[in-house]
Parts: C-alpha cells; structure tokens; sequence
C-alpha cells in the first residue's frame, strides 16, 4: 500500500503540471470547454504510450518479483513487431499471425528461463545475449516492416488489420486516434495480472521465490517451473506489445523497434513498488508505475523544453519522485 | 592453407547507422561489386560508442582491402583519422564528405543545399508564411547540421533571420522567425534517432499547435516525414497540416503519392552504392578514371513530379512520386536480402 | 565490592507493536558468568543487542566499568571489549576462514593502503581455532564449505581474537553436538580464570546448569527473577521462566513404543557427491526414530536426500511398501514425506512473509479455488494452526521474521501439521526454542507418533535424544554406525558410537 | 580460479579464429612474414580497445562485487569526454583538466553513493536516473567535441595534448597507433585495482558486504563508507575512460559517446568472474573479462560477415561462452 503513496504523488503532480501547463498557455479567448478538449486530447496521447509501456512492464515486473531480470525485452518487443509485418505480409493472417508472434514471444522465454534455470546462468547475462540475439534476428527477417507494405502485399487483410488496430490500439481507418485502447489492454491484462499474483496460489509462489528460493523449494514449490513461466509470460507480453507497436506506428525498423524499452519496463516496475531484491510488487503498482515516463516526457516536450536539457530534466524528475517514494515509505514505517 | 585471390580486390564500404536508407545503398554497391568484379563487405554499424566506424575500417586496412568507402560523420574531425586510411588504401567518401582527407572523391550531395530544397518545398506548402516545426534524429553529426540550416536559410530574410519572439497568435509559444515563418521552440525536435520518441515528439507538437493555421512539419531524418504523417492522422489533421519531408523512405514516398506528404528530398543512396564500388574497383587496378568531381544532385519528389531545373548550377530533376518508388522498389529487388 | 563490569539498568526498547524490553536490569562482575535464560520472545537477545551496540535503548542506561555508555553500533562496542555472538551466524561465506576471523580488524602492515600480513593472520587463525578446537587446515577453507556446527564455532573462535572482556553468546552451543559443547565449556573457564565477563543465552538447561555462576531470568520483556549458583535448578529455571511448574518434559503418552510397520525405508541409498557407504534404515509408524551423529556425520544431507533437495545416486525408497521416487521436495511432500529442516531462516520459512503466507505455503494447493484462493478456509487454517501451536503473534499478518526464534519453528510445524504428514523428518527439531515450547512440540510430536505418522527425529540434543526416541540410530562420517534400542540407549553408547567406536 | 578457466577457453578460441582468418585469407603470393605483421597491427588495434574497456570493466566489477550496480558508467564516461573537450577548449590546461575530470568522476560517483548508502535507494534506479542525467549535463556542455576543435581554440595546447594520447593511447602525431597504451593502463589500474582487492583489508571489506552485508556491518566495517568508495571509484575510472575516448577518438558527440558501455562494462566483469549477486571476482578475471566483447567484434568484422548478421553471432557466442564457463565450474566443483 504505501509502496503506492510515493508514485501516486509523483504521478499527481506531473498530471498538475500538464493540465497547469494547458491552462496557463490557453489563449485568452480560448472557451475553457476548448481548453478541455485539448487536455482531454493529449492525455488520451499519453495514456496510449502508457498503455504499452504498461503492457510490457507488467512481465518486467514479474520477473522482478521472482528476483529476477530480463534485458531483452526491448530486443523482443522489436522482433515481434517485425515478426508480425513479415508474416502478415507473407499471408498470414493477422488473426492467426497475432497468436503466433505472441506464442513465439512466450518461447524466446521458455529458452531464457531454461537457461536461466536448468543451466543456472545468471538472468542478467541470459537476457543481455538474448538482448544481442532477438535484435539480430529481427534484422534477418526484413529491414524495416510497416502496415502498408502488408497490406499492399495482401490486399485482404486490410479490414482485419483495421479491426485490430481499432480494437487494441484506438485508431480508426483514417489513423485518428479515438480512445487509449492500448491502455485498455493494459488495464485488462493488469486485472489478470493481479488476479494471479494476488489471489491465486501461483502469486505466492511468485512472491516466496523472490523473497527465499530455498525455502520455496523445501515448501514443495516446483522453483525451476515458476521462474521459467514468469520469463515466459514477461516474453510473451513483450511479444503483445511488439504487435501493439507495429499496429500503432507507421512503421517499425529492425534495428531500433523498442529500443530501450526493457529499461523503461524495468523503471516503470521499480518506480511502481518492485524491488530488484525481489519479491515485493503489486499490479497496481505496476500500472501507476509505467504511467510515469510517458507523461513526463510529454510534459517537458508540451512545455518546450530544450532538446538539451530534456534528459537532465527527466532524470532529476525521477530520481526526485524515488527520494520522495522513500521518505513516506519510511515516515509509514516509523508510524508503525 | 593461402587462396589465390589476388585476382579479386576486397573493398568495404562503412555506413554511419542502420537505416533502410542504407539498404538501397547496399543493393547499389552489390550490383556493382558484381559488374565490377571486386569482392564486398558492406558494414551498417549500430551507433554507439564516438567512434564506431573506426575500428571497422582498422580491421580493413589491416586485412589489405583495396579500397574503403565512407559516410563520414563530422568531416573536419574525421580527417586526420581518414587520412591515414587513405594513404593506406583507396578512400571514397560518400553521403557525407571530408574534403581533406585525401579521398580520391566525393559520392554525394551536398546537405545543406539539399536543406534549401526542403525549404523551398516549405514554402511551396505555405506560400504565406505560417509556423514550422523541425524533427531531427540528432543535430551533431554533419547532415543533422547541415540539413536544418539548409532550411532556414531559404526561408530567412536579411531581417528575420533567427529573430527570436513570440508565436503572433499564441504567445505561449516562444520560437524564432525565418521570414514569414516562426519556427517552434526556436531549434530542431531532437528524438535521439529513437523512433518512438519521433513519434511521440511529433504528437506532442501538434497538440501544442492545436487550432493554429498554416502549420508545415519538416521532417529531417529518414523515419521523421512517416512519424509525422502518424502523428497528423492521429489527430486527423491531414491536410491541414502541412508535412515536407527527407530521403525515400517508402512510407514517405506513398505518402507523398498519396497527397498526405507535400514533398521529399532524395539522395539516390542506390547510385552512392553503386558509383562508390565503381570507383573503388576501378582504382584497385590503377583506373582513375571513373572518380566523379563535384557534389551530386539530389532529387525532389512531389506527387505530380516536374520539370528538370538547374539549380545553383546543380542539374536537378523532380520525378513523380509514384515513379521514384517503383524505380527503388525495382533496385532493392535486384539484390536479395 | 567491586564495580560490576556490565550494568543495564531499567533498559526498555519497543519495536513497531511490541515492547520488547520493559526496564530490564542487569548487572555482571568481572570474570563472572551470567546465563540468560528465558522463553522465546522474552527479549533476551534485544537485551544483548543494547548491550553490544547493535540497539540501542529507547530508556534506561548502560555502564562499562562504572562509566556510562552509548554506543552508536557493534563497531563501536567491540572497541571496548564488548563483543556479542548473534544467534544467527554472521559470516561473509565467501571468505575463508581465517579472513573471517579478522574481518574488520585485519593485522595490516600500518598506513592507509590497509596491506594485509597474511602470514600472521594465518598463525594467529591456527591457534584461534586450536582453541575452539577446529583443526588448523580450515584456515584457508572458505566459510560456506562448512557444516553449520564449525560456522558456529569460527564465530567464537573470531570472538576471542578480539581483546574480549564481555563475551555475549547468544544461543552458541544450537547447532554444536556434546562434544563440541564441552570444548566451549573449557573455553568459558578458561576466559573466567582471564577475568573475563561472559552473558550466555542457552535453552539447554543443563548446560546452564554445567557453566553458569548466575542465572537471570527474563520473562515477557520484564525481569523475572535471579537465581544463585547454589538455586541453579531445572526446575527454578522453568518456574520462573514460564511462571508455572513443567511436569512431563518428554511425554510417552500416545505412542505405544514399540513401533508399527515401516513407513518409510532406506535401502543401500547413496546420494549424488555424498559419501560412498550405503544407508539402510526404517522408520516405524508409530515410533520416534532418533539419529544421532557428530556435526557434519551426514544426518542432515541424508534427510536431504530423502526429501528430493539432492539426487540419489543408488538405492531406492519405499514408503508403506510401495517404491517411492522422489525428484524434488514437492515429490516428497506429495507422499506425505515433510522436512523440519535444520536452518529455519534459509529452508525452513519466507522470513520477509507473514505468518499466514508461510502456514499457507505448501497447502495451496488444497485451499484452491475456482476463484483463485479459498479466502475463507485460508483465514481458518491460519487460526487453526497459530492457536494450537500457540504460536505468540499479534496477528496472522505478522511478518515471520519479527518473530522469536521459537514461534518461528513453531510456523514450521504448523504448515506441516496443517496438511497431515505421513512421515515427518525433524532436523534439529527445537533448535532455539524455550522449554515451555519444547514441552509443546515434544507433546505434538508424541500425539503425532501416535497418530502413526513415523517420526524421524535428528538430534544433537542429548536430552532430547535420550527422552524422545524409542530407537536411535547413530551415524558417523556418513555410514550408519550402529542402532540401539530400549535399555541400550545411553549417553556414552550413543557417543561410543558417534565418535566411530563399536556398539557396547 | 575455475571462474577464470571459460573466459580463457573463450578467448582462446577467438583469438584462434582471429589468427585463422588471417592466414587462410591471406593472398598466395604474400610472404608469412607480411601475413605476421598484419596480424600483429590488427591485435594492437583490438588491445587499445580492450584497454579502454577494461578500464571501466575494473569500476563495474568492483562494484559488482559489493553486490551494487552502476547503469550510469556510459553516461559518465561521455559526460567526461565532452567536459575535458570543453575544458581544453576553454583553456584550461590538459594537465590538469585530465585529473579535473577524473575527480569529476568521482564526484558522481560520491553522489550515486550517497544516494544509495544514505537514501537507501535501489542502485538500479539511482544509477539509471544518472543515466539519464549525466547524459543531459554533457549535451548542456557542448554538442561535440574533439581534439581538432580544441587545438583550434588553444594552440598551445597541442603538445601537451599529443603528449597524453601517446602516452595514454599510444597514437603519434600522425595519429597512427603505435602500441596499445590503453592497454597498458588497463594492465596498471587492475595491478592497483587487484592489489586493493586481494592484498590489502579494503579488498576484504569490499567481499564481506556483497557477500552479506549484515556480517561486515557486525564486524565494525564501515559498509556505507566502503559502498560509497566503490561508487566513487567506478565513476572515476570511467571518468578516466572518457578522457581517453576523447584523446582516441576523431570526436565525441555528447548524445552517444560512451552509449551501451555500461552494458559492456557489466558484461565484461560477469564473463571475467564476477557474480551479479556480490562477493566474487577476481582482477585477473576483470581484465581477461573485458578482453572478451573487442575481440568477437572485430573476428566479426574480420570475417566479413554481414552487419545484419553480427548481433546475433555476438549475442550466440557470448552465451556459449558463459554456458561453457558454467560447464567447467560444474566439473571442478564436482571433482571437489
Ligand atoms: N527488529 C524487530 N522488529 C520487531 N519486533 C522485534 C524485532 N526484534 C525483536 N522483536 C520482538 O521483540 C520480542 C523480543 O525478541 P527477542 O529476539 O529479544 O527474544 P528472545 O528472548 O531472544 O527469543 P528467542 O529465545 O526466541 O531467541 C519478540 O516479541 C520479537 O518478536
Ligand atoms: N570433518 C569434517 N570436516 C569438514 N566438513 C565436514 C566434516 N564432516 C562433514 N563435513 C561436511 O558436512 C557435510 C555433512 O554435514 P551434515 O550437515 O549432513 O551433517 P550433520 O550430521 O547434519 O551435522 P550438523 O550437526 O552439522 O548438521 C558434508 O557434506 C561435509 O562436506
Ligand atoms: O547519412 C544518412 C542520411 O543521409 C540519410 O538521410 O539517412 C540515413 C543516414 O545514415
Ligand atoms: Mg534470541
Ligand atoms: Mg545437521
């Protein structure tokens, strides 16, 4: 719970600052509704890149959670973008194509958790190659991928294209961004998300590895078994998010699709409540957390920010919203 | 056990990044390391470290390849550096160049009067002056910095000229004028070559600009001009804003073929690939004949295409969209990947 | 009289809902040994911590020869000769042995660059151990190669390398068998005869009884009473420390003794990077079988084995006379095969988790849902459980780590009683624990037996070997060294044999 | 020791190849003495590397060792090149400005080690904002710099500035490689680096607290204090670092220059030994470690493969490398 407080804070006061900065820049004869309207437009922005960075930092902070780490989601979340262009493009259809690169997200974790388990290598190390290896093979599959370019291969798959785009991502057949449906699916995986960690006996599990691997394994808890499925799941969602970005972008380039991303996923994690240490996090956690840097980011860039002065900016703004985190966690401990 | 491969030259060719930009230029140099009979490596690099081509083309020097081609990246601090390679090996410059090294020539356009025909399509786009926005991967290589002063220097005028003010109907909003137009925030959007930040950069921006007229999006770097086109339809703004883009990325050019894109400027990168080998094979057996003097032309690409111009005394042609893509698309067929 | 070496005076120290410490005093002579005796949870080791600057309390005072102190941490304290042995070994495992005898305070050849004398370090760590009686090539072997009992004694061993004039040991002797705990004996006279103070916190009465001058009693966080070398009694100890009379300490009631049918059998069993010699053994429904076995005999890899933690390598299982494989634990506590395991703190509980989380742990299972958890049953299981092992926590919720060792080892019974074992493997059973919860455990594990659920019990405890087992099987250095039954069972048989002597 | 047997297996096999390629690619008519000197030039030129590397690889691991990590190593050491580019620019000297950027260094490291010793912040995240701050403190610096630029402004300067890059990179004036200085800086900071670890009571403290920290804290080791040191001088070496990119390189871009090292650098000192979890390593290991990435590149590059092939073959060969290491740990402990 107080894991919660400092993020919330964090979270609240960039949202102050973002619709501070609308209002304050409103033109004077601006209506107010029309002000509205243009927050309301930007924030259904923000909340769409939230929702993929939200997708994916949910299975970084599974991961997490088991004590943990996985660097290679950036690397998956591109190769699956490029995936799903090669195969829809090749005739595969998009229904059957999602499935599949999701599937193939879930295997590239089955591999780093048999890895990472049977071989005993440090998750670190495994993912840092995997980081090397899914980047790589993403680059031998196409250079670049783009919805056009299936569609102009398979004509037919335009409206089923559309359909998924509209459902996961919010946009219509002109492009228009309707509604954050990529926050949906963030919001709907997180709910499954916290089921299984929270309510069902799989979470514990989760919970107790993180915290004392020894004792879950004297506890009958099949250790190897787990930790691979938490590395398969984080594979898979990061494998969702990698069709999230083709569906959502013009178009995705093998080299640097999702660049960076198992960073940010890790940052959204930690900053959301996890503990590198393992075994503490919530899902609610998780989603606030993610929610932080894409509207940072958007609030310097909506206040002009010098390119320049950008990162120094973010960087303090985190690390502030970190020392923050801290004191309530331990003004609440010292309550107690 | 030794090969007798004396017969064949090795020559390499060394890019500044990966891109699909590069791709066409490696389809180019296949063709005529074929045509020419030179065995090749072709090196797109991940950016990274400052010096990511050096030891690449090291290795290559010291395996006794014939001849190297180059995109350089800052030319006057690159050529103490190049020039050791040239007096080792046959150094071509290409896409970006460094006059002093010793190279024995240069394929390529010139950026920054390349930027000039970016901003002549801006204000083709408005005619009346209006508010531009600038996306860039980078501003500290040479083309990041050449390209955006190619801009402005068209549309500046003796006396706004970088003048720095306020936007005339949202103060808020501080930049700089060039002539008529007011340039946002004064500098280029930098997005660090991340693609997602080109995007959400690019969203960004049009929020800013809700409700203003007469706004033209200029997009730099070969993955801006699609970003933006994203971004704009994402706020179902097509047409109204105005978008002028760079390079022949595919998405750009049916864009442009489309009407959603106003224009682009295009380097030919196949013919860089293919002109660099040329040279290179030549020289490799004693020809000097075939190095090329000058800087070449680069192309602008509008949906209806036009009329050949001479331009600062540069030959340049104005294909058709539609044309230009079928004739790249025709080029990267000719080499597997 | 002399000025006491030690005085706490009306010391109290509160952690987040407890108090632990309720103005305690104590005083210590120079070259006196002073027992702290206490159950579990009566703050013994809280005091010890103020006492050694690992603490520090929120009221009262504490004086060094006279003079008040404060010291801001066990650095600080061990400066002034105030050295504390915790209850839970302190050792960087990675180091060697001898790097973790002067850790802190390195013989270095002076200066800033801290260059280590090896060479000196090295003699010096030989003669360390000689006293603790640790032979001198662990020197140079690293801390983790280790069985618990020789960590425990580089502990002390690192504690008389200081210049010690209090000694604290807490609970010192939990993992050391009869013949390592006579040696400390030797080493306590011997620091008395140097004038030196010693606190000793033990739950093994009779070795209070062996080795202390004075006896203090601490019971919920209060002073509870003192008692005269001459009063140094069993039977006042536990009166004043559980303020009742114990009768029954190692109660026979439900078992007939004689023992059913094997339930679980050992034949010719090897594990992998074990030793070569096969064990063969049964374990009777109905009965405790004891082991007993010098530190590092192999009782505990065995139980290991047994319990799916290491790969047989030969032999086979049986369990009521069906063969039973046995990969990993959940094979084993799937045949209704539990381990009680010897560190409670690294295998046996999720000490950052509740309470609750560590009853529920291997139950899961059987309080699924279609909606997830059974909340309800959950939430049962837990009352159930902490009610009837009495275990003392505010609530199921409670972090298990807050709590005393004892009613830690109690949340380790109880998530095994909580799904019903058939055989129940008990390693060290009550190490740590206060005699008012021994008696309750030795009570559960008699109604268990009875029950016909096969008791495996691994014991260094004399006592508790000799008053619980109805057979005792002995190992040393791996093999099975002998078994004895009924009369036979006697202190000296059973070291006879430990120790690689013949059955009398 | 056994920890050091898979890094020297790896090695070996890399450098076999090296000198492989260059003896079957070598023409028919060239003597073997030619083929001998080539050879030779091009493992100067991966020594150099290797050196610089190295450098930053010792800092990682030794705060590896105590059982933190530093994601902020790339960022400090371009943040380093730009400050003592901008530094010589502005006239200061280069003697001095080079031990002015190396305290610079340290400076940063004493705040991520406040940060994390005092605020008890997670090291990840402290480190990862600095990531982002350092990166932005070198982009309000100046864009690029470089030597050229530098003479330009301070012509004076030119001696002394080629006096550092022969003696600390080993280039004549020229600019030619002349032998592997950075190299032989590697070769003396891990004799420093190993004499503190191995030799000297700080090594000691530095594995009980990645080891068990509660264990050094109980026998009177300052943990905070020691933390902090390792911070500092893992920040200070990288410090060192940057400088000498900045006296190597034609020019260092402050968006870039030193990006992913922090990657490389942790990469370097797990394959050397060093235990993610704390309390292993060994200065042999950190340098054979650090030896590794250079030379798989370049056998990369050397080889001719083509570029979209090469993440993959480096992300592939790592691993086999650290399941090989794996292996042999396996057999030596079961021998024991
Ligand atoms: N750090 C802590 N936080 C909260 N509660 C604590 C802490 N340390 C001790 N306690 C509580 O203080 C009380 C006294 O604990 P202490 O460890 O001193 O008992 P003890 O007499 O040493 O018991 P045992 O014989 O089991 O070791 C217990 O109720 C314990 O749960
Ligand atoms: N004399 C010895 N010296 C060092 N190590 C020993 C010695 N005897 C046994 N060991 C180690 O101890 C291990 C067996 O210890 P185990 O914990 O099974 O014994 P135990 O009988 O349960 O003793 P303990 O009372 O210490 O728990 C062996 O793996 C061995 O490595
Ligand atoms: O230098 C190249 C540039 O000319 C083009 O615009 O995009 C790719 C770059 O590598
Ligand atoms: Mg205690
Ligand atoms: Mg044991």
């Amino acid at each position: 719970m107080m894991r919660i407080l400092g993020v919330l804070g964090l979270l609240a006061a960039l949202y102050a600052g973002l619709v501070g900065t609308y209002v304050d820049n409103a033109p004077g004869f601006e209506p107010a509704s029309r002000t509205q309207e243009r927050i309301q437009g930007n924030l259904i922005d923000v909340a769409s890149i939230q929702g993929r960075y939200g997708v994916i930092t949910l299975g970084a902070a599974l991961v997490i959670i088991t004590g943990g780490i996985d660097l290679s989601i950036g690397a998956v979340v591109g190769f699956s973008a490029v995936l799903f262009g090669v195969l829809t493009e090749r005739g595969v259809h998009p229904f059957v194509a999602l499935p599949l690169v999701v599937a193939c997200g879930g295997f590239v974790g089955w591999v780093n958790g048999l890895l990472i388990t049977r071989l005993k290598l440090q998750p670190f190390l495994v993912t840092l190659c995997g980081m090397f290896v899914y980047r790589g093979a993403a680059r031998l599959l196409a250079g670049t991928v783009s919805r056009t370019a299936t569609v102009e291969a398979q004509p037919d798959f335009a409206g089923s294209l559309q359909f998924l785009r509209y459902v996961l991502v919010g946009k219509d057949s002109t492009g228009e961004l309707q509604f954050p449906a990529q926050f949906v699916v963030l919001l709907v995986l997180a709910a499954v998300v916290g089921f299984f960690l929270h309510r069902s006996a799989y979470g514990r599990y989760w919970f107790a590895i993180g915290h004392n691997e020894l004792a879950a394994k004297y506890a009958g808890v099949n250790v190897d078994r787990q930790r691979a499925w938490v590395y398969v799941v984080c594979s898979a969602l990061a494998g969702l998010a990698g069709v999230l970005l083709f569906l959502d972008s013009a178009y995705v380039q093998a080299d640097s699709g999702g660049q960076y991303l198992e960073l940010y996923a890790i940052l959204g994690a930690v900053l959301g409540g996890c503990s590198l240490r393992g075994g503490e996090g919530t899902a609610v956690g998780m989603v606030l957390g993610a929610m932080v840097l894409p509207v940072l980011e958007n609030l310097v860039t909506i206040r002009g920010l010098k390119s320049d002065l950008i990162p120094t900016v973010i960087g303090l703004t985190l690390l502030a919203g970190t020392i923050l985190d801290e004191f309530i966690r331990r003004r609440q401990r010292a309550r107690h | 056990g030794k090969k007798d491969t004396a017969a064949k030259p090795k020559v390499g060719i060394i890019t500044n990044c990966v891109d699909p930009f590069w791709d066409l230029c490696e389809a180019g140099a296949n063709k005529a390391a074929k045509d020419f009979d030179v065995e090749l490596v072709f090196n797109q690099p991940k950016s990274g470290d400052g010096d990511i081509q050096k030891p690449v083309i090291d290795a290559w020097v010291s395996q006794g390849f014939s001849g190297i081609g180059v995109s350089v990246i800052k030319p006057k601090e690159q050529t103490d550096d190049l020039k050791l390679v040239a007096k080792k090996s046959v150094l071509v410059t290409m896409d970006n160049d460094a006059p002093d090294s010793g190279r024995v020539c240069y394929v390529g356009v010139d950026n920054k009067e390349a930027g000039r025909a970016v901003g002549r399509l801006v204000k083709k786009a408005l005619p009346n002056g209006g508010t531009v926005a600038l996306f860039i991967g980078s501003v500290t290589s040479a083309n990041g910095q050449a390209r955006p002063a190619g801009v402005l220097e068209e549309l500046a005028t003796p006396d706004k000229n970088g003048l720095a003010g306020r936007h005339p109907s949202r103060p808020e909003l501080s930049g700089k004028f060039y002539g008529n137009y007011f340039l946002v925030d004064g500098e280029p959007k930098i997005d660090d070559m991340v693609k997602e930040k080109a995007a959400s950069n690019a969203q960004a921006m049009l929020s800013r600009l809700d409700g203003v007229p007469d706004v033209c999006m200029v997009g730099l770097y070969a993955y801006n001009p699609p970003s933006i086109l994203e971004a704009v339809r994402s706020k179902n703004l097509v047409g109204k804003v105005k978008i002028v883009g760079f390079d022949e990325n595919q998405e750009t050019l049916k864009a442009i073929a489309d009407g959603h894109i106003e224009g682009t400027v295009v380097q030919d990168p196949y013919n860089y690939g293919y002109k660099t080998v040329e040279v290179l094979a030549a020289e490799a057996r004693g020809d000097k004949t075939k190095r090329v003097a000058g800087s070449a032309p680069y192309q602008v690409i509008t949906r209806d295409g036009g009329p050949d111009q001479t331009i600062n005394s540069l030959h340049i042609k104005f294909p058709k969209a539609g044309d230009y893509l079928t004739a790249m698309r025709e080029q990267l067929a000719s080499v597997k990947r | 009289m002399t000025t006491p070496r030690v005085t706490a005076a009306a010391v109290s120290k509160r952690f987040p809902g407890v108090v632990a410490l309720d103005r305690v005093s104590l005083t210590l002579a120079p070259g006196e040994v002073l027992a702290v005796v206490g159950e579990n949870g009566a703050g013994k080791s809280t005091l010890m911590k103020i006492l050694a600057g690992v603490y520090q309390p929120d009221e009262g005072a504490v004086e060094l020869d006279g003079r008040p102190v404060r010291f801001a941490g066990p650095a600080e304290a061990t400066a002034a000769g105030v050295v504390l042995i915790h209850q839970e070994l302190n050792l960087a495992e990675n180091l060697t042995v001898a790097d973790n005898l002067f850790l802190g305070r390195e013989v270095t050849a002076g200066g800033k660059l801290l260059v280590l004398n090896n060479r000196v370090m090295t003699e010096r760590a030989a003669a360390l151990l000689a006293r603790v009686g640790l032979p001198a090539d662990r020197v140079t072997r690293r801390v983790e190669t280790l069985p618990p009992g020789e960590k425990q004694l580089v502990e002390i061993a690192r504690a008389l390398g200081t210049a010690v004039r209090v000694l604290i040991m807490d609970e010192p002797t939990s993992s050391l068998t009869q013949r390592e705990t006579e040696r400390l004996y030797e080493v306590i006279d011997a620091l008395r005869r140097d004038g030196v103070s010693v606190l000793y916190i033990s739950h093994r009465l009779a070795e209070v009884k062996r080795c202390a001058d004075r006896v203090t009693v601490l019971r919920d966080g209060k002073n509870a009473g003192e008692l005269a070398r001459a009063d140094v009694t069993h039977d006042n100890m536990v009166r004043l420390m559980v303020g009742r009379d114990m009768k029954s300490f190692y109660p026979k009631v439900h078992r007939s003794g004689t023992g059913g049918k094997p339930v679980l059998s050992l034949a010719g069993l090897r594990y992998r990077n074990g030793p070569d010699t096969p064990v063969s053994l049964d374990v009777r429904a109905g009965e405790i079988l004891g082991m007993a076995g010098l530190v590092g005999a192999g009782r505990t890899e065995l139980a290991e084995a047994v319990f799916g933690v290491r790969q047989l390598a030969a032999g086979s299982l049986t369990l009521d006379g069906r063969p039973l494989t046995v990969k990993s634990p959940a094979d084993a506590i799937r045949a209704g095969v539990f381990l009680v395991p010897e560190d409670r703190r690294l295998h046996g509980l999720v000490t950052a988790e509740s309470v609750g989380f560590n009853l529920s742990l291997p139950n899961l299972d059987r309080l699924r849902s279609r909606f997830g958890l059974h909340r309800r049953a959950e939430a049962a299981l837990h009352a159930t459980w902490i009610e009837k092992l009495r275990v003392k926590t505010p609530s199921a919720a409670q972090t298990v780590g807050l709590l005393s060792g004892g009613n830690q080892q109690k949340v380790v019974y109880g998530k095994w009683l909580a799904r019903g074992p058939r055989v129940l493997v008990l390693d060290e059973p009550t190490r740590g624990v206060d005699v008012g919860a021994k008696a309750e455990i030795y009570a559960l594990v008699d109604e268990l037996a009875g029950r016909g659920v096969a008791v495996w019990m691994i014991t260094s405890d004399m006592e508790e070997l000799l008053g619980m087992s109805d057979r005792v099987v002995v190992m040393h250095e791996g093999h099975l060294a002998g078994e004895l039954a009924g009369a036979a069972v006697t202190e000296e048989a059973v070291m006879r044999l430990a120790t690689g002597g013949e059955a009398g």
